[in-house]
Order: structure tokens, then C-alpha cells, then sequence
């Protein structure tokens, strides 16, 4: 029989690398202006921080603008079909968990017709990293609704205004039982990259919404929230073990209420009052309740990791059943398989 | 002891086909089993067809309830369970009602007597008791109080009543086993290995199969008794195998001969399930089992594997296979070797889920949009499952391409004596990862192209892990040799024909003509009918008359011979469980005249059926 | 051109029906002892109570043991393929708004393959009333472990147990955003049918679990919480309006607890430290903490109504949209249709 | 004005081929749309084909950013967008050196020189100035400072200079405008009617068009300016439409025709999405239009609707198709009216989404497990697909089937000039709900049948609602007539015939012979191929050869009289838009040696190419 080993990677450290490491010479095919050069830039820019190996790292996608991604990262990766990263991911990260996977894709690959691969994959919490980049639009087949447009939207498909309610893709997560859920915005490198970096830290499953503008056909979406000016007062900084507060001045904070959180002037509650930040509660009730602060993206909204909870991923549990049946029968041995059967000779 | 007694009086025959029949809850299909196993040890050649009905628990006592298991053993070499069974077992009136009309003319009807009780009779939809009137004046009717016996024997035991009653298969097996001198000793050793530790259990099934042995030594049955000898078979060590089993460890063997982990996604479908199941006991061979959400899901995992560098592999039926064939398509645009394992069943839609057919060919050609060709190869024998695997896997792996493997219902369920290979004797599969630059850019610096391909036009498998080798696939179109995207249209339609020639080049076996080369009528199979073409063109050849037999198992690409083959014979029929779908391949390929011989029942064809057919056209109604 | 009337049901008065009007000529063939006959049974005896025509409903199912359900009731029905109910059914309900379409599936049919089109009708509050039959395995395909499976489950496909955190039904229906969610079980009769009369009045999709014994498989699943004898002190009665109180002898509550809720001793806080249960409140944080108490079937459950909001369903959102370009553009014009870009006569 | 002086002083051509091609931002498409819809008002017969990159702003100045419009302008009858461009528009270097390849020899060339500086021509890769070179030797050079001469003319309206620069696809068209003689008119409506309240971008588009116009007259390019006189064509009235609104049209129409509401569930997927666009515009035609979370749940949907009596359609394109292929087996299953729409494009897999391709045929035929027959039918032009719908949607009710309607990217973007129908002319879709029983049981009371079929072998359509006719349905085979479930095999194999059957015996129209039936050589063709064959048959015809063309719009039942046509030639050639999938089914189905003509480059067939295969073929090179 053939000895075939897989591929270790390089030998010895991990050399160092640079952003243009991460490069790759395909022309860059987003249309000027587009959210997702950004998120491109900040995984381009972290990656040399994280002191991985490029040939160890693999970024599959399905299609969509957000999954033409793979192309500009020089790693491996898939450009695969839509909606069916996640699944393709969790095989390849079941087979090799030597690899850093990572997948990527829109609001409308990962959510509408990959949202059962989306929530197995992070029920049974596999070993990768989701980015969902929510443009809430179809943007590849130019401007339909997607299942996180608002209702209401007018599209070329909703001519006078779409029926339905959309997802909050962070409640959706943790409904499915999501390991770690973080939400991050294409504006803001720092944040993202804070993110993304938790993200990869995050043994099994990672799930990671990022507002991303698409400014052909849903340009100005996140605006309301995201922009310089107003982003103070809009977005919620989520700090591990410190009180949610927010505001130009910190005015304002999330405190408790009626079983959810709402926002509050902390001049009327008091610091202490404040929900204090715990992305661990083994519960995932208050992150759940923090993910339902803002129903549209026009109110104030948490941003940062909403959980991260370690709970065992399953390729090491799957690889630790191989092992014992190693372990219990001893080395595998075909010709026993083939006589474990009742047998005679003739 | 009862050998000796059946070697000295008991008649013999050559071969004998017996079809146990009960209701779901009875243990038909173990009763059979152990029969067969038993059978199989004894020396016979064997071949079984279990059937069982769809829902898991059919109420009790009806037609729809009605499970059975049909065996045929011999002397000889055979191919089939048999066209129609000699002998019937029936456990209650449901059972008798449900399979007569399936015996041969004079056949044996064993009975449980007890079970003809008006209750049963009702829900089997008589209104009178077939044993008293003349219904069964055709045949030899045995009737034995089974369950009474089987209670009388546990009496003693301890064994609550209820439990003593689920005894009877046991008693049944007994009888069966003295009427046709099989071996006692292994279905004793097998209750007790079965059943260890469950004390009480093992008792009641030994009293009850001893029970059923004895009732046929003191009853007068001995005119009943016959025994169907050894086959002179070649040496060598045999077990009894079905074709889901043989599937399942050929999977596992390809793994070991290529070095590569196996990665099985599936998601459970009948008759396709037992290959997840048994591959899922199997892992200390560095198979993982990984039960997907969906069909999707689970092509697409084991493609990912694949990505991975291992041995990806999908089983399912029918239905799986629609849905999959999106990700299918995928395969065939990244090239990368895919196994995908359909066991066919009875369709369109739901179907007969637990029947049998072979009405998924066309779509294994041809279900998935665009130019998107694949080899596909078929399975004849449940044994065979296991070189089928092999091959596969080893298609898949050497020219980087998905592989579609077609099984059906029937294989998979029944089983054979299979001679079992020497593993040593096992062709390794080669596998070499790309690990270096295949190619300078204008810079005279190395790089990997990963569409650069190789004589056989195909390209490097470069896994992720390899240092250097970092490359992008995916679905849209790309670049040969580079494999950057391209929208070019001289380049879709260069890519597009070498996809399709590719596959057309992967060398397959020349097609052997068995039987005789000067007939004029040819019978061209694939699949499971092989076992039915077989013995009919035996008992045809026998007859005196002049047939030939072509057996493809490489349905694409076609043996390069096969054109020229078929072209020495005026007449050509394609048996096959659809409404023709091979036959289509052959005459739109050769333009020869190609008929079909269809059957859609659910049920393979027996040789009686195919010789009726191919005499006709032989012009002779014998 | 032809006048096509749909049918508008029978003329008049709904005339009484008995349970025998609901039953089918087909016999029934899950295996003796399952659990789906009392389901059966509850829903065939509500039927006449609720005072709907047979011809008016519509059980559209899967496949799967529970999906044989439609076969067995004397009303319109579709026995469709694995997974695709909810979608089928989607299609149905929104065509037909004067129909009552209920939605029968087990959870490898509903969760598993098809949970995508689960969320998405929950998501956009289709007006059907979803039953799914939670036996927590795969039945009818003889026994491999299910997505709600525990892990470590030992079956068929998990020889050594499965490697998978299974869903939690209402958390996941809860994070696709369901406006209607309940969980009621096979032992209580009248507790189904009123949770089933619920999910019919409920206005959009109404989704219920219902812990179905499959006494072949999986047989006990649910003995721990559902059996007579224990019962009492292990389900949560959810009652509207009504401090969250259980045990035999009224002896444990529900509290809230760090976000979450937890199972107190009245005795010990006092009853009004309880939660006072409102099904209604707008923000789903507390239904999902509800759901979250039990995270296996061996701890105490919350049976009931967890969630029960009016947000409007899409069908009458869509048939408003038809309605308003019929308002404003007028009788439907064949001709001014093919006419209506430039035109030229020759 | 300009009509007289193109009256009187301008040469006249028969036909002319224009393809404007530039940066995807410099509104090409639309500059294209506006001549064609022009030259539609003046009468002349057209054919366009509008071609652009996958990505939706690719970058700028780039190869792969070119967007291209191709139109023909006839004075005559005519069936494709021309072989080869007379006329090149290049805003850019990247759009002269992607599409100066398709010029004719000595065409003419307009270039927006503005558009050749440095910048410019390095990202189009080249390394010189090709106006500057010998490049153009073969062509017409035409250069114009478009940029500059479109901000000079709006400077004085008090538009962004950036704004302004973007109107310089008008001033391409008004120069255009001036040399073909088009009128004026039309689009300076256009232009008000479009922007609508946006005054500045108003006055800024017609001050660009009037100064092409301008710049046509004074510049001295009288040389160049031609006109193409107004077509004979049967009276009417006429629309310029392409074969996705038609199609979304045909479907309006067979809702009216059937007095059926129509569900549209549909996923958008290129070339398909602009079908639920539009029919997402006509909900007061009782049309609803559900965007379902993915392809299955789109036909699911759709067949839900069916089911409860609706005109239940969807829309897609190959890879949709591919995951819809288990539903659609449910659906032949359950006999229930469906149309599937597969707007065909570049595969396999993702391919090349924005281009054309007819490779789905066999998918259509076989892409589903089991045996699953259901009625194909193809439009052969942008308008065709009107008819193709109600033809589609006219089948599936009348036959209670699902109905495969195949398009291609190519129909659906391309225009033609369409001769409206008289809407009281056509034919209404009866449809007759079943509404009582329809047969009695064994007490002689009145009960309703589900697969009780008519001498059509169609079933009742009984939908929810109807009093007393409750019944279930599903997609385990059930018992002809009662439609119970049933598993019993001879049911089985009946309804596998009968599902062939009534399928096989839907009467469809004989294929008609056009040009010489005695010719040798027969050309078979099916969809959009309709128009490059009728233009190289009439072409050769006219060349004094003789050729025949058969054109199928029915592929599934094949017509009736199609073998003994084709039995009359002895060269039968079928040019696809695929490798050869109907050539397949013709050798299959009637054995004759008919033969493929392949082109799978992403676009059509050109006259020019056919006529070189067919002339080969006819022993001559000329
Ligand atoms: C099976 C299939 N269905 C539909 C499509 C068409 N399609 C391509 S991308 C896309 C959605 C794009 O939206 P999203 O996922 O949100 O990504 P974005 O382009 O917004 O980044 C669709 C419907 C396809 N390629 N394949
Ligand atoms: C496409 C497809 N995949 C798989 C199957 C096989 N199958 C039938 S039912 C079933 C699951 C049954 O489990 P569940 O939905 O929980 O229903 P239960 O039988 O437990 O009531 C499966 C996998 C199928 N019929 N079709
Ligand atoms: S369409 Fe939108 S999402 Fe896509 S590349 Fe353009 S801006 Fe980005
Ligand atoms: S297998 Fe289980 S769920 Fe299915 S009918 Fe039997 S007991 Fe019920
Ligand atoms: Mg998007
Ligand atoms: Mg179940």
C-alpha cells in the first residue's frame, strides 16, 4: 500500500509575513467604493499578526459579491456554489484540522439559501470562522431583497416594498446554539480586526456579522449607525466584564429590562446599573437579549463579541472516536475486516 | 447426525428455492438469514432477495404487513434467488395470501396452523379459512401448530408466554433446517453469540429451533425431506455477503490501498443507509462518518474533504442524488476526485422506497446542467460492490474527477457466498500530491498552476498544507493551465471539450462477450440483471440454442470495443429494471437497434422472465 | 376568456363534525404503541371543536414517520418530500388565504433537512400552524440519531455516540424571529389540543413542538419529564398572565435569574419573586430565556405558549400589495400590457 | 430634417451591424437600447445582443470591465444580430482591443479619443497608442474628443463637470444618431420621460445628444453616413422587446387566458432575475410573485400553489433547475400543473453566468431520479417566448403536468421587433376544476377518485376547498384510480407506463419543413438557434444551394411525423449551443445519423459560421 502523507506545512516557525504576503495578483473586482474592500484589507492587514501559515490557511466561499473573497487572499481557498460553504467547510475542516478554515460570504448565500448549512454548522459547533458580510441586499445579481432588508424595502424584486420581517442574523445565531457571535462594521478597521483576530482565537465554530455597505444598490445602509459622526452615539461598544456604556460623553448605557435590555442615560440609573458585559455566560439569554436591542440597524446597536463560550468542538470529538476505535481494536487490519463475518473454506 | 441421514436416504436435488413469509413482527428475515447462513456454511451456492415493507411497523396481521425473505441454495453455481420458490413458509394468513401466487405449481406450503384464526383471516381479507377449502389443492400443504409447539417446548423455561410466542421463527427455522438437511450447530452457536448474556432468550430460541427439528424427524415429513448437496466451488475462504456490506468495505479498502483517510458524508436514506452505518462502525481505519443535515450538505462535506486531500465519498439514493447534483457539477468544474454512491430504488419521487430499480442511469449521465461529464460505473453481484467500490474510488482518484458508483435496492439487500481476496493480492491506488512549482512566470520565478495538466489531462491535486502551492478553485469558469477565472469564450469552449474528453480518454476494460460470439441475438446488461442474464443465457445455451452476453459495468466512458461488438449481432436486447434507459446510450451512440426489455415491478427479473423474452425472439415459444 | 372561480367551501353555516368525519378509510400504520396516535387522536377529536370545514384544511407533511400524519386526516393533504413542507405549504397558504394549511413534520424533516424553510416561514410569518414531532430520532428510516438528538447518543449511524450539540426547537423558532411558539407532548391530550387550538388561532406562523415518543427507536425519550408519576415536579405549566409555578404541590417557580430564568423554591423567595409569564411581550428575550432552562429533556420544561405575538403575516401584506396596484392602476389590461412600451404601426 | 436629407443625399444600405462597446460605466447598454428602440420607431426590422461582465462593476478601464451592445438594423426581414460588426462605438482603449477583433475588414471605427491617454491604454494592456499605430490600418478610424466636446456643450447648464462627463453615451448617440439618419425624437422623449424631475441630468443628456448630432454634421463625416431604409413587414402594430419580458408577458397572459391567479416563486439567478422583476410589476393581473430563500423552495412553493389551484410557475436558470429536480419529480408524481422556466446559460457549475448557452436539454429530458417523463418545450426567439408560455402554461394545466420551458441568456436580453398580438385572438386555457364525485363505492354512495383519469389520461384537478372532494396526495406511488398508497408491483410498473404514456401522447404539432424539402441536407435545430439557421438557410438558398431546416419547439413529446422527416435526408447536422444533446435524442429515438455542430463559446451562432459548416458539408468552401 501507498504511504501518503499529508502535507505538514513548512518546517519549523512560522517565517513572518507582510500584507502583500496575503495578496494575491488577481485585480481586485469590487466596485469602487464597495464595503467589502475594507474587511479585504483588515484580514490582509491582521494576518501577518496572527503569525500563520498562508498554505495553512484556506478561505471557502459561495457566491455572491462577499464571496468573490478567496480570490484576494493568498491562501488556499474556494470559490464553491451558493449557499453550500458552510457544508464544504465542515468537511474540509472535519478531514483537516490542521488548517485554519474560514468562510465568507453574503447575507444572501449564508443566510437565504445557506441558512441550514449556517445554523448546523454552528450548532455542531465545527472548527471555522463565519464572515457574514450583510449588505442586506442581493448585490451579485444586482439589488434583489435579501432575508436582513428591511421591510418594506423596495428592490427590483419588491417594487412596491418587500412583505417580510428580516432575520437579525446575531439572534439567529445564538437560537442556533452559536458558540461565538460577534458583530463588527466594514468602517472601522480596528474593531474589525479586534474581531476577526477573536474570531480565529475562538476554538469551533465562529460567527462574525459584519455591516458591510454595498453603495451600488443599498448604499448608505449601516449610515445611520456606522458613519464618523454619529457612530458615538449609535454604536454599543461591548467590553468583556466592564458596563455597557456608549455616547459621545458615555451618556448612555444597557441596563436590564423586563427580561431584555434597553438603553439608558446613565445620569438617570447610575453606573451601576448598567448591564455589566459577559460574553461567557454559559446562559446564552443575555446575549440573546442584547441581540434584540435593535431590531433595524437605525437604532443604537451592540458591536464587539456578544458570545463566546468554549463548549467543545466536534472534530475533536469525532477525531477522538476514531482514535478509540484505534485504540480499543488495535491497527486496522482489512484482512480481519473481511473475515469478521462468519467465513468456510472450500 | 442428520447428515449422515440425509446422505443416506434423503433425495437430493439440485437446488431449491425457499421464501419465508410472516408478518413484519415474525422474524422472517432472520429466520431467513440463518437459513442462509447456515446454507452458506454447508457449502451451497447461494443468492438471497429479502423484502420488507416500507413502514416500520405495518399493522400486524396485514397484507401490507407481510415481510419476506426468499433464498435459493444449489449444488451448482447460480446466479439468482431463483425464479419462484418451491417451498413457502407462511406464519400467518396475511402471509400466505400476500406470496402464494408466488410458488411454482406442486410447491410445499408450510404453515404456522395456529395462526388461522378468524382475526387473522379478516385482516388478511379472506372470508373463509384457505386451509380447509380448496385453495391450496395445487400445492403440498404442511401444517404445524408453530406457536403452540413453540409455547409447549418453552413451557418449562421460565419464559414468559409472549416472549416464548417470538420464539416461533426459531421453531420454524428448525423445521426448515431437519426438511432440508442444513446444519444444526451454526444457528446454535449463533443464538448464543447473539443473544449472550440474555439467558432466558437463548433458551427459549434453542427449545424452539430443537422443537421445529424434532416435530419434522417425528412427524411424517420425512417425504418432504431432500437435500441440496455442496457446490463444487473454487478453493479459496468464503462469507456470506450483501451488497451494501461489499460496498462499505471496498470503501474502506480503497482507503487503505490509496493511503488516504476516508471521509464519508451521507445523510440517511434507504436502501442506502446500512453503507453509513457500516462504515460508522469501521473508523480505526481512519474513516470518519459524518452524518450531514441534508444531501447537500453531505456531498458538499465530502467534497471539502476531498479539497483536503481525502478519499470524499457520498452514498445515497435516488432522491439524494437530485439534490446533489448541483455540488456534483461543482466537482466536475474543480476536478477533484469524488466517489458518489447511488443506491437506486423505485421511482419517481418517494416512490417504492424499499423496492428495487434501475431507473437513475440516465440521470447519473446527464442530471446536472451544462457539459458536466463523469464516469459511471455499475455493480453486477453483491460481491462485486466491493471491487465496484475499489474502482470507483481509484477512477476518482487517478483522474481527479467525481465518480458516480450505481448499486441498487436489490444488491444491496441480498447476498451471496463471496470468495474473499487476498488483501496482499489488492492493486494499491497512487496517489501523489502536487508538492512543487509546475510552471516559471515571465520572471523565470517557479509557480503552481493548478489547471496545468498532465498526459492524461489531469491536473495536480495540491492540497492546503502544501507550502508554495496556494491556489484558488471554484465554480465559475477558469483559465486552463492558470485556472484564473475567465470569461473567455475560446476558453470556455476549449475547457468545455477537454472536460468532456477527459473522461471520454479514461481507459476502461474492452467489453467481453460471454456466451456465444456467432449467436445473432445479444443481450447487453448493466447492474444487478447480470445475475438473471446469466442463467438465462445458461438455461438458453443448455437448451441447445445460441446466445450471447455482453455485462457492462464502465456505462461511461463506454468500452472503446463496444461498438464493434455490437455490431456482429442482428438482434439486441437490453434488459433493464426501467423503461429503457441504456438501450438510449447504445443506439444513440452505436446506431444500432438496440430494444428493451423492461420490468418496473419493484423486483428483479427472474430468469424464467428473460427466457421467455429472448426465446421469443428467438422465435421459439418453448 | 374563461371564468375560473376557486371554490369558496361549502354554502352556509360550518355544519358540525364529529371525530369520525376526520378520520380517513386508510388504516394506520405507525407501529403500535407510537406516540403519534395520540397525536392523532387529539387532533382528529379538536377538529370538530374548532368548528372548521374539512374541506377548508389542508395538512401538507414531509417524510418520516410523523410525516404519514396528512394520510390520516379526512381534509385535504399533500405527503411531499423530505423536508420541503413548510415551503410547499408556504406556496399553498399564500395562494390560498381562506385556507387553514397546517404543516406536520418530525424533526429530521423540520430541523434537519428541512430547517431552512422552517426559519424562513417562521421568519415571515407565513399563516400556517407547523407541528413538529420531536421523537428526537430519525424513525422511519430505522433509527439514526436526529438534530435533536443528545449527544453522545448511541444509534445506528453513532456507534459510539454522536459528536453533536443537538438544537433546542424553540430557541432556534425564537431566533428566526416565530411569532408563535409552543411545546406541548404526546402523554397530555387536552394539553395538545389546546396548544393546537392556540397555533390555529394564532394570526401567522405558529410553530409547536411536540415531545413524541417513538417507541421503537427511542423509546423513554421523554419519560423523565412527561410520565404521570414524575410529571408534576419536572413540566412548567405556562399559564398567561400567571406567576411561573410548578411541582405537586405548587412548590417550584420560575425566576429570573442573571439574565436568564431559573427554578426556584417558592419557598425560599417568596411568590412574588416569580416570573409573571406574558407570552406577548414584544421583546422575545424572555421566551428565549424560558427556552433555555431545560437544555436536555431531563430537566424541568416549560410546557405552554412561550411566545405569542401579532405581527402581521405575510399573506395579507402580499394580498394588499396585489390589491394596491389593482387600486391604482385599474382593471387588469392585457392589452395596455403589451402596449405599454413604445410601440410603432406599420 | 435629417429623414430629408437622408431622403435625398445619403447612400442606402440593406443592413447594418453597430456594437457600441465600452467601460460598464459608460452606459453602453443603455446608449445601444435607445438606437435600437429608434431605429424600431423608423421601421426597420432589428436584432440586438447586449453582452456584459459577471461582475457588477468590474474594474474600471479594464478588459474585463467592457460592456458591449451589439444591434442589426435591417431594411428587410431579418434573424440574428449579424455576423460581424459594420460599425465599432470604443469609448475606451480596453473596449477597442476586446472588440476590434469582431469588426469586419474596413469598418468603420469610432473612438472617444478623449479615452486614449496613458493611464487608460496601459490598463487595456497596450504598450502604444493604437490610434497612433498601424493598428486601424484595415478599418475607418473615426475620432472624436466625445469628453470634452460632452462637457464643452453642458457647461453652461450648471452641471458637475463629473455629471456631465457621464452623458457622453448620449453624445456617442447623437453622433450615431446623425450618421445612420435615425430620428431625434424618440429619444429626447425618452430622455424627459426617464429623468423625470431631474432637470439638470435632463438638459445634460440632450445637450450631449444634440451635440453629437452636431458634431456628425459639421465635422466631416458626411462620408460615413449611410442609411438603412424602413422594413417591409406585416402590418400591425409593433414592440421592441426581448425574450425575458416576453416570457414575464406570456405568463400575464396564461394567467388571463386561464382566468388562474399565477404564483411566481422564483430565486433570483442571472439571466433569469429579470423575469420575477417584471412580473413582480403586474400583481394587478392577480400575479403574485414570492422570492423564496432558495431554488427549492421556490418550486415548492409554486407547486403549493398549484396544488391549491393557481397557475403555480417558476423561474430560473441551470443551477437552479439542478436543485429543483426532486421537487419537480414530486411533481410528476403528483400530476399537478407547474411550468419550470430554465433561462440557460454558460456551464458547468457557475460558469459563465452572463453568457449564453443551451446545454440544459438533457438535464431537462433526465435530471431526475426514477422514471419522471415531462413535456420540454423551447422558444426560438426573444418573442417566441411569449407564445412559448402560454404554450407551457396551456400544456401543464391541460395535462396536469409539470412543463420544462427552455430559454437562453441570449433570448432573454435580445430584442427583437415584435408584431403585437391581438389579445381577443388568443386562445383561452380551459380549465374545469373537478367539482363532484367521480365514482361510487362499493355501497353505492358517491366518492372522489384522485387518479381517476380521462381519455386524455389526465386526472382530476381537485383543489382544497371543493366540498366532499377531500382526498391526499403524495409521492409514494399510489394506486391508479383510488390514488391510495400502494406498493404492490404490477400497480407500480402500470403507473410507470402510464406516466410515459401520457406524456409520450400529448398531441403536438408536426415539424414543418422550411426551404427545400428535397434537399440532402437537413439542418435540425431547437431554441435560439432558430435565428442564425433561418438566415444561413435562406442565405445558402440564395446562393442556389439547396438545405432544409426543421426547427423543434417540442422536444418533449418529440413531433409525430419527426422520423419520417428526417428519414427523407440524407445529411441531417444539428448545431447547439452544447456539445450535441438533441442530435442525441434524434439518433436515439429514430436512428439516423444525424450529426452535431457545436459552439459553446458564450455566444450565439453567427450566420457566417453555420454557412460555413453547411457549405462544407454541401462539398463547397465557398
Ligand atoms: C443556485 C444559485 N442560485 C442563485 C444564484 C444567483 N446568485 C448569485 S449571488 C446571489 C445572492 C447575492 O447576495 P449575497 O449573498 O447577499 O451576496 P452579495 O452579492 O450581496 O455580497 C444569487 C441569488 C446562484 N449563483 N446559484
Ligand atoms: C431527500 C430524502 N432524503 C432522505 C430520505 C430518507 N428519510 C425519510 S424519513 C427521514 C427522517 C425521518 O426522521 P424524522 O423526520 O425525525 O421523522 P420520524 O420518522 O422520526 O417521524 C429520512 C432521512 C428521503 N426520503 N428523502
Ligand atoms: S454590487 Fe454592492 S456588494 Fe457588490 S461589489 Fe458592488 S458595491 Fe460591493
Ligand atoms: S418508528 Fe418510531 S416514530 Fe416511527 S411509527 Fe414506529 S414508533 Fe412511531
Ligand atoms: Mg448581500
Ligand atoms: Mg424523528
Amino acid at each position: 500500500m501507498t504511504d501518503t502523507l499529508l502535507p505538514e506545512g513548512g518546517p519549523g516557525d512560522v517565517p513572518p509575513t507582510t500584507r502583500a504576503d496575503w495578496q494575491t495578483d488577481q485585480e481586485v473586482r469590487w466596485c469602487p467604493g464597495c464595503g467589502d474592500y475594507s474587511i479585504l484589507t483588515a484580514l490582509q492587514l491582521l494576518m501577518p499578526d496572527l503569525g500563520v501559515r498562508r498554505e495553512k490557511t484556506v478561505f471557502v466561499s459561495g457566491i455572491g459579491c462577499a464571496a468573490r473573497f478567496p480570490y484576494y487572499m493568498d491562501t488556499y481557498g474556494m470559490h464553491s456554489i451558493h449557499g453550500r460553504a458552510p457544508a464544504i467547510a465542515t468537511g474540509l475542516a472535519l478531514a483537516r484540522p490542521d488548517l485554519d478554515v474560514w468562510v465568507v460570504g453574503g447575507d444572501g448565500d449564508m443566510l437565504s439559501i445557506g441558512g441550514n448549512h449556517l445554523i448546523h454548522a454552528l450548532r455542531r459547533n465545527i472548527d471555522i470562522n463565519i464572515l457574514l458580510f450583510n449588505n442586506q441586499i442581493y448585490g451579485l445579481t444586482k439589488g434583489q431583497f435579501s432575508p436582513t432588508s428591511e421591510k418594506g424595502k423596495v428592490t427590483k424584486s419588491s417594487p412596491i416594498g418587500s412583505c417580510a420581517t428580516p432575520f437579525n442574523p446575531v439572534s439567529v445565531a445564538i437560537g442556533a446554539e452559536a458558540s461565538f457571535v460577534a458583530r463588527t462594521h466594514d468602517l472601522d478597521r480596528r474593531h474589525m480586526q479586534e474581531i476577526f483576530r477573536r474570531a480565529y482565537e475562538h476554538p469551533g465554530a465562529s460567527f462574525v456579522e459584519v455591516y458591510q455597505n454595498c453603495n451600488v444598490f443599498n448604499d448608505g445602509a449601516f449610515e445611520t449607525i456606522t458613519k464618523k459622526d454619529v457612530r458615538d452615539d449609535m454604536l454599543i461598544p461591548l467590553v468583556q466584564g466592564e458596563p455597557i456604556r456608549f455616547g459621545s460623553d458615555g451618556q448612555f448605557g444597557v441596563a436590564r429590562h423586563d427580561g431584555g435590555v434597553r438603553v439608558v442615560e446613565v445620569a438617570d440609573v447610575g453606573v451601576d446599573a448598567l448591564l455589566v458585559h459577559d460574553e461567557a455566560r454559559p446562559d446564552p439569554s443575555t446575549s440573546f437579549a442584547l441581540s434584540r436591542l435593535a431590531d433595524r440597524p437605525d437604532r443604537p446597536t451592540p458591536m464587539g463579541v456578544y458570545r463566546a463560550v468554549d463548549r467543545g468542538e466536534y472534530g475533536a470529538a469525532m477525531h477522538a472516536q476514531v482514535d478509540q476505535m484505534a485504540d480499543s481494536r488495535g491497527k486496522a487490519d482489512l484482512k480481519a475486516l473481511l473475515h469478521s463475518l462468519p467465513t468456510w473454506t472450500v | 447426525m442428520t447428515e449422515t441421514a440425509a446422505e443416506s436416504l434423503v433425495p437430493e436435488v439440485g437446488g431449491l428455492v425457499i421464501r419465508f413469509a410472516g408478518d413484519s413482527g415474525d422474524g422472517m428475515q432472520l429466520a431467513g438469514d440463518r437459513f442462509t447462513s447456515a446454507s452458506a456454511l454447508f457449502g451451497n451456492d447461494l443468492s438471497t432477495l429479502p423484502e420488507f415493507p416500507a413502514e416500520i411497523r405495518a399493522p400486524a396481521g396485514t397484507l401490507a404487513g407481510v415481510s419476506a425473505f426468499q433464498v435459493h441454495i444449489s449444488d451448482h453455481d447460480i446466479f439468482t434467488p431463483g425464479d419462484a420458490p418451491h417451498v413457502l413458509v407462511a406464519m400467518n394468513p396475511a402471509a400466505l395470501r400476500a406470496e402464494l401466487g408466488t410458488l411454482i405449481d406442486g410447491g410445499t406450503v408450510i404453515v404456522n396452523a395456529d395462526a388461522f384464526v378468524e382475526r387473522n383471516l379478516a385482516k388478511a381479507g379472506y372470508d373463509h379459512d384457505p386451509l380447509e377449502g380448496d385453495d391450496l389443492d395445487a400445492y403440498r400443504l404442511v401444517r404445524v401448530p408453530m406457536t403452540s409447539l413453540t409455547k409447549e417446548a418453552c413451557k418449562d423455561l421460565g419464559v414468559k408466554t409472549r416472549d416464548a410466542e417470538r420464539s416461533k421463527n426459531f421453531f420454524a427455522l428448525g423445521l426448515l433446517s431437519w426438511m432440508y438437511s442444513r446444519p444444526i450447530e451454526p444457528t446454535i452457536e449463533w443464538i448464543e453469540a447473539k443473544f449472550k448474556g440474555r439467558d432466558l432468550i437463548i433458551a427459549a430460541n434453542k427449545a424452539a429451533f430443537n422443537a421445529g427439528h424434532a416435530f419434522g424427524e417425528t412427524a411424517e415429513l420425512s417425504d418432504h425431506q431432500v437435500v441440496v448437496r455442496p457446490a463444487e466451488m473454487p478453493a479459496g475462504t468464503y462469507t456470506n455477503i450483501n451488497g451494501n456490506t461489499a460496498l462499505a468495505w471496498g470503501l474502506v479498502a480503497a482507503g487503505q490501498l490509496s493511503g488516504l483517510p476516508v471521509f464519508l458524508g451521507s445523510y440517511p436514506i434507504t436502501p442506502a443507509s446500512d453503507i453509513l452505518h457500516e462504515l460508522s462502525r469501521h473508523k480505526e481505519f481512519d474513516v470518519a462518518t459524518f452524518q450531514a443535515e441534508d444531501e447537500i450538505a453531505a456531498v458538499g462535506s465530502a467534497l471539502g474533504a476531498a479539497y483536503g486531500g481525502h478519499l470524499g465519498v457520498t452514498t445515497t439514493s435516488g432522491p439524494g442524488v437530485a439534490l446533489k447534483a448541483e455540488t456534483i457539477g461543482l466537482a466536475v468544474s474543480l476536478e477533484l476526485p469524488l466517489v458518489i454512491v447511488n443506491i437506486q430504488r423505485g421511482g419517481p419521487s418517494t416512490g417504492l422506497p424499499t423496492k428495487t430499480e434501475a431507473a437513475d442511469l440516465l440521470m447519473a449521465m446527464y442530471g446536472r446542467h451544462g457539459e458536466s461529464p463523469l464516469p459511471v460505473i455499475a455493480a453486477r453481484t453483491p460481491a462485486d460492490c466491493f471491487d465496484q467500490a475499489i474502482e470507483a474510488a481509484r477512477i476518482a482518484i487517478e483522474y481527479r474527477t467525481p465518480v458516480m458508483l450505481l448499486s441498487d435496492g436489490y444488491l444491496a439487500n441480498s447476498s451471496e457466498p463471496w470468495l474473499l481476496p487476498e488483501v496482499d493480492d489488492l492493486e494499491p491506488i497512487p496517489v501523489g500530491f502536487a508538492s512543487g512549482f509546475n510552471q516559471v512566470d515571465e520572471d523565470g520565478n517557479g509557480v503552481f498552476w493548478p489547471y496545468l495538466r498532465d498526459e492524461k489531462m489531469v491536473r495536480p491535486w495540491a492540497i492546503p498544507g502544501t507550502p508554495d502551492l496556494m491556489h484558488r478553485i471554484g465554480g465559475l469558469e477558469k483559465e486552463d493551465g492558470s485556472g484564473n477565472v475567465s470569461y473567455d469564450g475560446a476558453n470556455h469552449a476549449h475547457m468545455v471539450a477537454v472536460r468532456a474528453e477527459r473522461i471520454a480518454r479514461i481507459p476502461v476494460p474492452d467489453a467481453e462477450v460471454c456466451g456465444d460470439a456467432d449467436a445473432d441475438l445479444l443481450v447487453v446488461g448493466w447492474g444487478s440483471t447480470w445475475g438473471a442474464i446469466t442463467a438465462t443465457v445458461r438455461r438458453i445455451r443448455n437448451g441447445g440454442r445460441k446466445v450471447a452476453h455482453v455485462h457492462l459495468t464502465y456505462l461511461n466512458p463506454l468500452p472503446a470495443n463496444l461498438g464493434e461488438v455490437l455490431s456482429d449481432f442482428s438482434t439486441i436486447l437490453v434488459p433493464e429494471m426501467n423503461l429503457g434507459q441504456l438501450v438510449r446510450m447504445l443506439r444513440d451512440e452505436y446506431l444500432v437497434d438496440a430494444r428493451p426489455v423492461s420490468k418496473v415491478t419493484g423486483q428483479p427479473f427472474t430468469p424464467a422472465e428473460l427466457q421467455h423474452v429472448i426465446l421469443g425472439e428467438l422465435g421459439d415459444d418453448a
